[in-house]
């Protein structure tokens, strides 16, 4: 079992981790010399980008009138206490995180199924691999990972638009649910989501998979060479018991650091694919604020996915403790 | 009997050949170095010939809008009448250049902190030890996209900001290289033949990590066309630049989908993931090689 | 019937530019209850001659007998099973029940996330036991070895050096195998350590009437453990012989080498006897004795001819064109 | 006997690393040397002998001062290595060197035999031609009979096997005509055929040179060939000492009598008796004790006074000594 010590070890390690998140964020704006936007907002001019009421606000509220930097810093944070990351120009007059609290659990939604699924299916795809080492199948579909990995995510989904949505309508090209439709049930509008979730999880799961099952298969085959793998050849066990028991059960342990080392990737990846789906989570929110240079809801972005992914990282780092004897101890 | 002929004075190009070729040659025994190496060098080759092959100027209006390959256009055009075989070539040199220079800049900086942390050692260590920890875990894609929004719209800002998000895992990799080497018998024997400690770092340690550097830096490369391609699909950077990214934005901007025009979006696509598959092999062939040769 | 019987076998490792024959005509039998110490410097084929016992040698091996019997007792073929024409599954259950082995640095022989309860019990599990032996024989077999039964929740990270060793051997034995493989177990230890391990190995064998082929680079380990000895040179074996008869009157010039080369603690020494040279390389053919170009003694036919491993006296044999022999009769 | 190397009362303790931000997992701090203190004189072997783990190699490490200690002396020509300037520090590089365990370890895989033995020419002869320097690293390399030295001399460590690279490190540690050297466990990774000439050639390169030699060795046996003088070292602490003879012979602390005689003695008639040699006295065979007397746990005569106190070094012998209550 994870002992107390070690609880506390990891949440410290994650919650400085956050801090230094929270500090990047709030001096990104203002590290970057020379931009006219920053000028007007984070220097106090107020004007002519975003909505001059909100500017107003925020001036206001996040002390930005008052050229001392460190001041800036308390009230950002004590703000960001009171959960206010400033207002959207372009959402106006909702704020920063409204928009984000609507649009997050489709982003989680996507970026956890695609994980989840990948890992289901890279991982034993990598197994089966090892074992043939060698061997065509092995060199083929490897040769195929690799190129498949290399690949943008939006790529692979630009493909999936045209093969399963444009050539052959069996797929909607976007949004997560049907455009102005009453459902029946919970069932019928779950049923929806899943419908137009297809495309968008397979782009995550097509990218996402070949990275899982290469780690697993070069971790098993260095695992392979370990003296526990030959004994339990002399022991006589069955090849299935061998791989999966005692070298799969191996070879798991650094990929799951790898999925949570590969968190960051998935997220982004995500983002560019609900711009390309049309997909309501914050990657779609992100681009249009972009688009409108909605400086705020940008951070405020940044900020919460920086947050989950964070989090996240923690949890894989519970998982893995649970699963390597090893560990727990420490 | 293989017998060595010595010559007792050394010419200044046999002891390159030793130093700088010698190593080398296991290398050629690898199919994977040679397939990855060879695909790279058609890329390399199509990036600095691209001027002078390309039927028609990449901006030129050759043909009629959305026209499927054809002899005349091999890669058919684009919404504008443009040859995508020519936009394709020239974005070639582009992306290339974005990602031989964010793996040298990247690099240099990893390379730096990594050392600094692994020799050092004690509290600098912690210090950039966590820093790069945070930057690990931290999104890369939002903070790019929030850095080029902030940045003016140029392939200089882009390297640069991919420069500067790139280095921390090339530097994890460096200190531990560092820390690893650090207790070789060979880096005792030489402080006990009187090297000094800068001595010891470049001349014993630094070399010996070379293979696992140029591997790092050729997945750098990887890694920073594949981000440039996704900022330019958001439409940050420089569009207007003609490269494998735009190429996919404007792809993407003008629906080339919707009008099932393929012959725009996959050789951009394709050829990222070729390239990338190729580096790949490049580097396992140069892992796959010297761990053949540590093992003797 | 001897429980091995082992003729003309040989073994050839094909690597990516040449083959390595590690294994050149290798006869040997081993009865029931025998220690027999197979000694030899690295490479010289002992390893190699031990894992091809249970058939785990690498897919690009080829491997060649003229016999290579096995002959347990019950459950197994009257008139014995021939090794090397074993399927796969047969192969299976071959291993562990009837032969088994306690690796080389066994440290790194347990799995390290399994607890090391289920380690025995999966190798029993699958031989075909009950749950009920299972559990009586994982605690009987901790006790062989001087182990607390609560260890078999342990994971092997927990233990140390010396309780791993002990428990690769109690995990060696529980099937009840005739044959045990000891491959070098305590070259990782220390001396003290190491002689408390040989002397667990000989109690159990005495229980159970074991046979051991107890390989090692050090050949006055094998004093006090063997019964047999047989000396591994370059693929081959050049000296067998009882344990007194070898060590009283060994007669290969290489036995002579690695018995006196040993620095003393009972004797006092101002310079130890030195083998020069280096053993010969294994991927091409050997022409004459292989130990010629390193022996003392060899002559002109030392270096065309091969010579044959023959009876001295008994049990005693040795391949030496130098030695006499009462009747000159190849084995 | 003039004293070539004296340790004072030298400590290291290897702890959890103290940071500011990250704890190291192990909380317990290990004592690997727990005040050593001994002296090799002018021309003298003196061999150490201890376990794996008994810290035998940290005394080494830092007797060459390529680690620093906790706390303690060590002193060449009367000189404290720990507070040497430059100039000194140089000199006692030149003099003092050290062969290690791993031959494959010990030679940068990217260098030339050459360019690793000539390296401290380089740096303490910078005045010598290349030529010079090749026939120095000739004349060395032959000595450790490499044979033609051109042969070896170009050829990358990774082209030689173990045996021919033990050689050359010990040409390398040679060069300078060192006046001390230290050998930590230097045969133990090779094949007995090849020990015997190793120690053979080391004994006589110390008897001829003058240099003075520690032998670092977990194998009682060789020590006894190799050194004139032996100290027994259990888990960092010195339990005995004295001329190599009398140690071997008329062992006086329990650790080293159960030490030799486990040693395996190639004797079938004694054979038997080796393994039945009653020691039990402790449980576990890797155990130790934290407070007073280390081997107190793993004793036959352990007493209570053992548990309680660490004992001191009584006089047993002529120049001889040992660290136990039996004799105080």
């Amino acid at each position: 079992m994870i002992s107390k010590r070690y609880l506390l070890r990891r949440l410290t390690n994650m919650a400085v981790i956050a801090y230094g998140a929270i500090t990047l964020n709030f001096f990104l704006p203002r590290i970057i010399p020379g931009n006219p936007v920053m000028a007007n907002l984070f220097g106090g001019g107020g004007g002519q980008i975003g909505n001059p009421v909100v500017v107003r606000r925020l001036t206001q509220e996040f002390g930005l009138n008052n050229p001392n930097l460190l001041y800036q810093y308390y009230r950002y944070l004590v703000e960001l206490v009171h959960g206010n990351l400033g207002i959207s120009f372009y959402y106006y007059p909702q704020s920063v995180v409204s928009v984000i609290v609507q649009r997050l659990p489709w982003t989680l939604f996507l970026a956890g199924s695609g994980t989840i699924l990948a890992a289901l299916l890279g991982i034993p795809l990598g197994i089966f691999l090892a074992w043939r080492k060698g061997t065509l199948p092995d060199s083929l579909i490897s040769s195929a990972g690799m190129l498949i990995s290399s690949i943008p995510y939006f790529w692979i989904g630009i493909v999936l638009l045209i093969f399963f949505a444009v050539d052959i309508t069996i797929f909607p090209v976007a949004h997560a649910v049907s455009q102005g439709v009453t459902y029946s049930s919970v069932f019928a509008y779950l049923g929806d989501v899943l419908y137009h979730a297809v495309l968008p999880i397979s782009t995550l799961v097509i990218a996402l998979m070949p990275g899982y099952a290469l780690q697993m298969r070069n971790t098993m085959i260095t695992v392979m060479h370990e003296d526990y793998i030959l004994t339990a050849f002399a022991k006589g066990l069955p090849n299935h018991v061998i791989k999966n028991r005692y070298a799969a059960r191996n070879a798991i342990l650094p990929v799951t650091t790898h999925v949570g080392i590969a968190l960051g990737y998935v997220v982004g990846g995500a983002l560019m694919v609900e711009y390309l789906f049309a997909y309501p989570g914050l990657g779609y929110t992100l681009f249009s604020a972009i688009q409108s240079e909605d400086y705020p809801l940008m951070q405020g972005i940044f900020l919460i996915i920086s947050l989950c992914v964070i989090f996240a990282n923690f949890i894989v780092d519970m998982i893995y403790t649970l699963i390597d004897p090893r560990v727990s101890l420490t | 009997m293989n017998i060595q002929t010595v010559s007792k004075q050394q010419s200044p190009v046999s002891f390159l050949a030793r130093r700088l070729i010698r190593p080398l040659v296991p290398l050629t025994h690898s199919r994977k170095f040679i397939l990855g190496a060879s695909i790279v060098m058609f890329f390399v080759a199509l990036g600095l010939l691209g001027r002078l092959i390309v039927p028609f100027g990449p901006l030129a209006q050759s043909g009629a809008p959305w026209s499927p390959p054809s002899a005349r256009h091999i890669l058919g055009t684009n919404y504008l009448g443009q040859d995508v075989f020519s936009w394709f070539v020239i974005g070639t040199a582009t992306s290339l250049k974005v990602g031989f220079f964010v793996a040298l800049f990247s690099s240099s900086i990893g390379i730096s902190v990594g050392l600094t942390a692994g020799y050092l050692g004690k509290y600098t260590d912690d210090v950039l030890m966590r820093f790069v920890d945070m930057l690990l875990v931290i999104p890369a894609f939002p903070l790019l996209v929030i850095l080029s929004a902030y940045l003016p719209p140029t392939n200089t800002s882009t390297i640069l900001i991919l420069s500067l998000l790139s280095w921390p895992f090339m530097s994890r990799v460096v200190r531990s290289q560092v820390l690893t080497l650090k207790e070789r018998g060979y880096v005792a024997v030489s402080k006990l033949s009187g090297a000094g400690n800068l001595s010891v770092m470049f001349k014993d340690i630094f070399p010996n990590m070379a293979p696992i550097i140029f591997i790092n830096m050729i997945f750098l490369v990887i890694g920073a066309i594949i981000a440039q391609a996704g900022l330019a699909f958001f439409g940050l950077g420089n569009v207007n630049s003609i490269n494998w990214g735009t190429m996919l934005y404007w792809a993407q901007v003008e629906d080339a989908a919707v009008q099932s025009a393929w012959w725009w979006i996959l050789p951009p696509g394709l050829a990222i993931g070729v390239l990338g598959m190729g580096l790949n092999m490049l580097a396992n062939g140069i892992a796959e090689t010297t761990l053949e040769m540590r093992m003797g | 019937m001897d429980l091995l019987e082992v003729s003309k076998l040989n073994i050839r490792y094909r690597t990516k530019d040449r083959t390595i024959h590690a294994v050149r005509d290798l006869s040997i039998s081993i009865k029931r209850g025998e220690v027999v110490g197979l000694v030899g410097e690295s490479g010289c084929g002992k390893s190699t001659f031990g894992m091809s016992l249970l058939r785990l040698l690498p897919v690009s091996t080829d491997i060649s007998a003229k016999k290579m019997m096995f002959n347990a007792g019950d459950g197994m073929q009257a008139g014995g099973i021939d090794i090397l024409e074993l399927s796969e599954k047969e192969l299976r259950r071959l291993r562990w029940k009837h032969i088994s082995v306690i690796f080389q640095g066994s440290m790194n022989s347990l799995n390290p996330v399994a607890r090391i309860g289920s380690q025995f019990a999966d190798a029993m599990f699958w031989h075909g036991f009950d749950d009920e032996t299972i559990k009586n024989s994982i605690s009987s077999h901790l006790e062989l070895v001087h182990l607390d039964d609560s260890i078999r929740k342990s994971y092997p990270h927990e233990l140390s050096g010396g309780m791993k060793q002990r428990v690769a051997i109690a995990m060696a034995l529980v099937c009840s195998p005739e044959l045990v493989i000891a491959d070098e177990p305590t070259t990782a230890l220390d001396v003290v350590v190491q002689r408390r391990i040989l002397k667990l190995l000989m109690d159990t064998k005495e229980k159970l009437n074991l046979s051991i082929i107890f390989i090692t680079h050090d050949i006055s380990l094998l004093a006090s453990i063997a019964d047999r000895v047989a000396v591994m040179y370059a693929g081959s074996i050049v000296e067998i012989g009882d344990v007194r008869t070898l060590f009283r009157s060994p007669l290969h010039p290489y036995t002579k080498g690695l018995m006196s080369t040993i620095p003393r603690v009972d004797e006092r020494q101002s310079e130890l006897v030195e083998i020069h040279g280096s053993p010969p390389d294994l991927s091409g053919s050997i022409r004459g004795c292989p130990f010629a170009p390193r022996c003392g003694i060899a002559t002109e036919l030392c270096a065309v001819e091969m010579p044959q491993l023959r009876v001295v006296e008994g049990r005693h044999m040795v391949s030496c064109h130098n030695v006499e022999v009462q009747d000159g009769k190849n084995d | 006997m003039e004293k070539m190397i004296e340790v004072l009362n030298l400590r290291k303790t290897f702890g959890p690393a103290r940071s500011l931000l990250r704890r190291s997992g192990k909380r317990r701090q290990v004592e690997a040397v727990a005040g050593a203190s001994f002296d090799v004189g002018t021309n003298e072997i003196v061999s150490i002998v201890g376990e794996s783990g008994s810290g035998k190699t940290t005394l080494g490490r830092l007797m060459v001062r390529l680690l620093d200690p906790t706390s303690g002396e060590v002193r060449f020509d009367g000189k404290n290595v720990f507070g040497m300037n430059k100039t000194e520090m140089i000199r006692f590089r030149r003099n003092v060197q050290m062969i290690l365990q791993d031959p494959y370890d010990s030679l940068n895989p990217l260098f030339s035999i050459f360019a690793s033995v000539s390296k401290p020419l380089n740096i303490f002869e910078k005045h010598l031609s290349r030529r010079e320097k090749e026939e120095m690293v000739a004349e060395h390399l032959e000595s450790m009979g490499l044979k033609p030295a051109e042969q070896f001399m170009h050829k990358l460590p990774g082209e030689l096997s173990g045996g021919q690279r033990q050689r050359v490190s010990i040409a390398r540690a040679m060069m300078l005509k060192p006046k001390f050297i230290i050998a930590d466990e230097p045969v133990s990774m090779l094949d007995v055929s090849l020990r015997a000439e190793m120690l053979n050639r080391m004994k006589k390169l110390s008897r001829e040179g003058g240099t003075s030699f520690l032998f670092i060795t977990h194998d009682i046996s060789s020590a006894k060939f190799m050194g004139d003088r032996m100290l027994i070292f259990f888990r960092g602490r010195i339990v005995e000492q004295g001329k190599t003879a009398d140690v071997t012979e008329r062992p006086k602390h329990p650790y080293t009598k159960v030490l030799i005689d486990s040693v395996p003695v190639p004797d079938p008639e004694r054979g038997a008796s080796f393994l039945n040699i009653d020691d039990a006295g402790g449980s576990s065979d890797e155990s130790y004790s934290t407070s007073g007397c280390r081997f107190a746990s793993r004793c036959r005569f352990v007493m209570d006074r053992c548990r309680r106190a660490e004992p001191p070094m009584f006089d047993v012998g002529e120049e001889h000594w040992a660290s136990c209550f039996l004799y105080g």
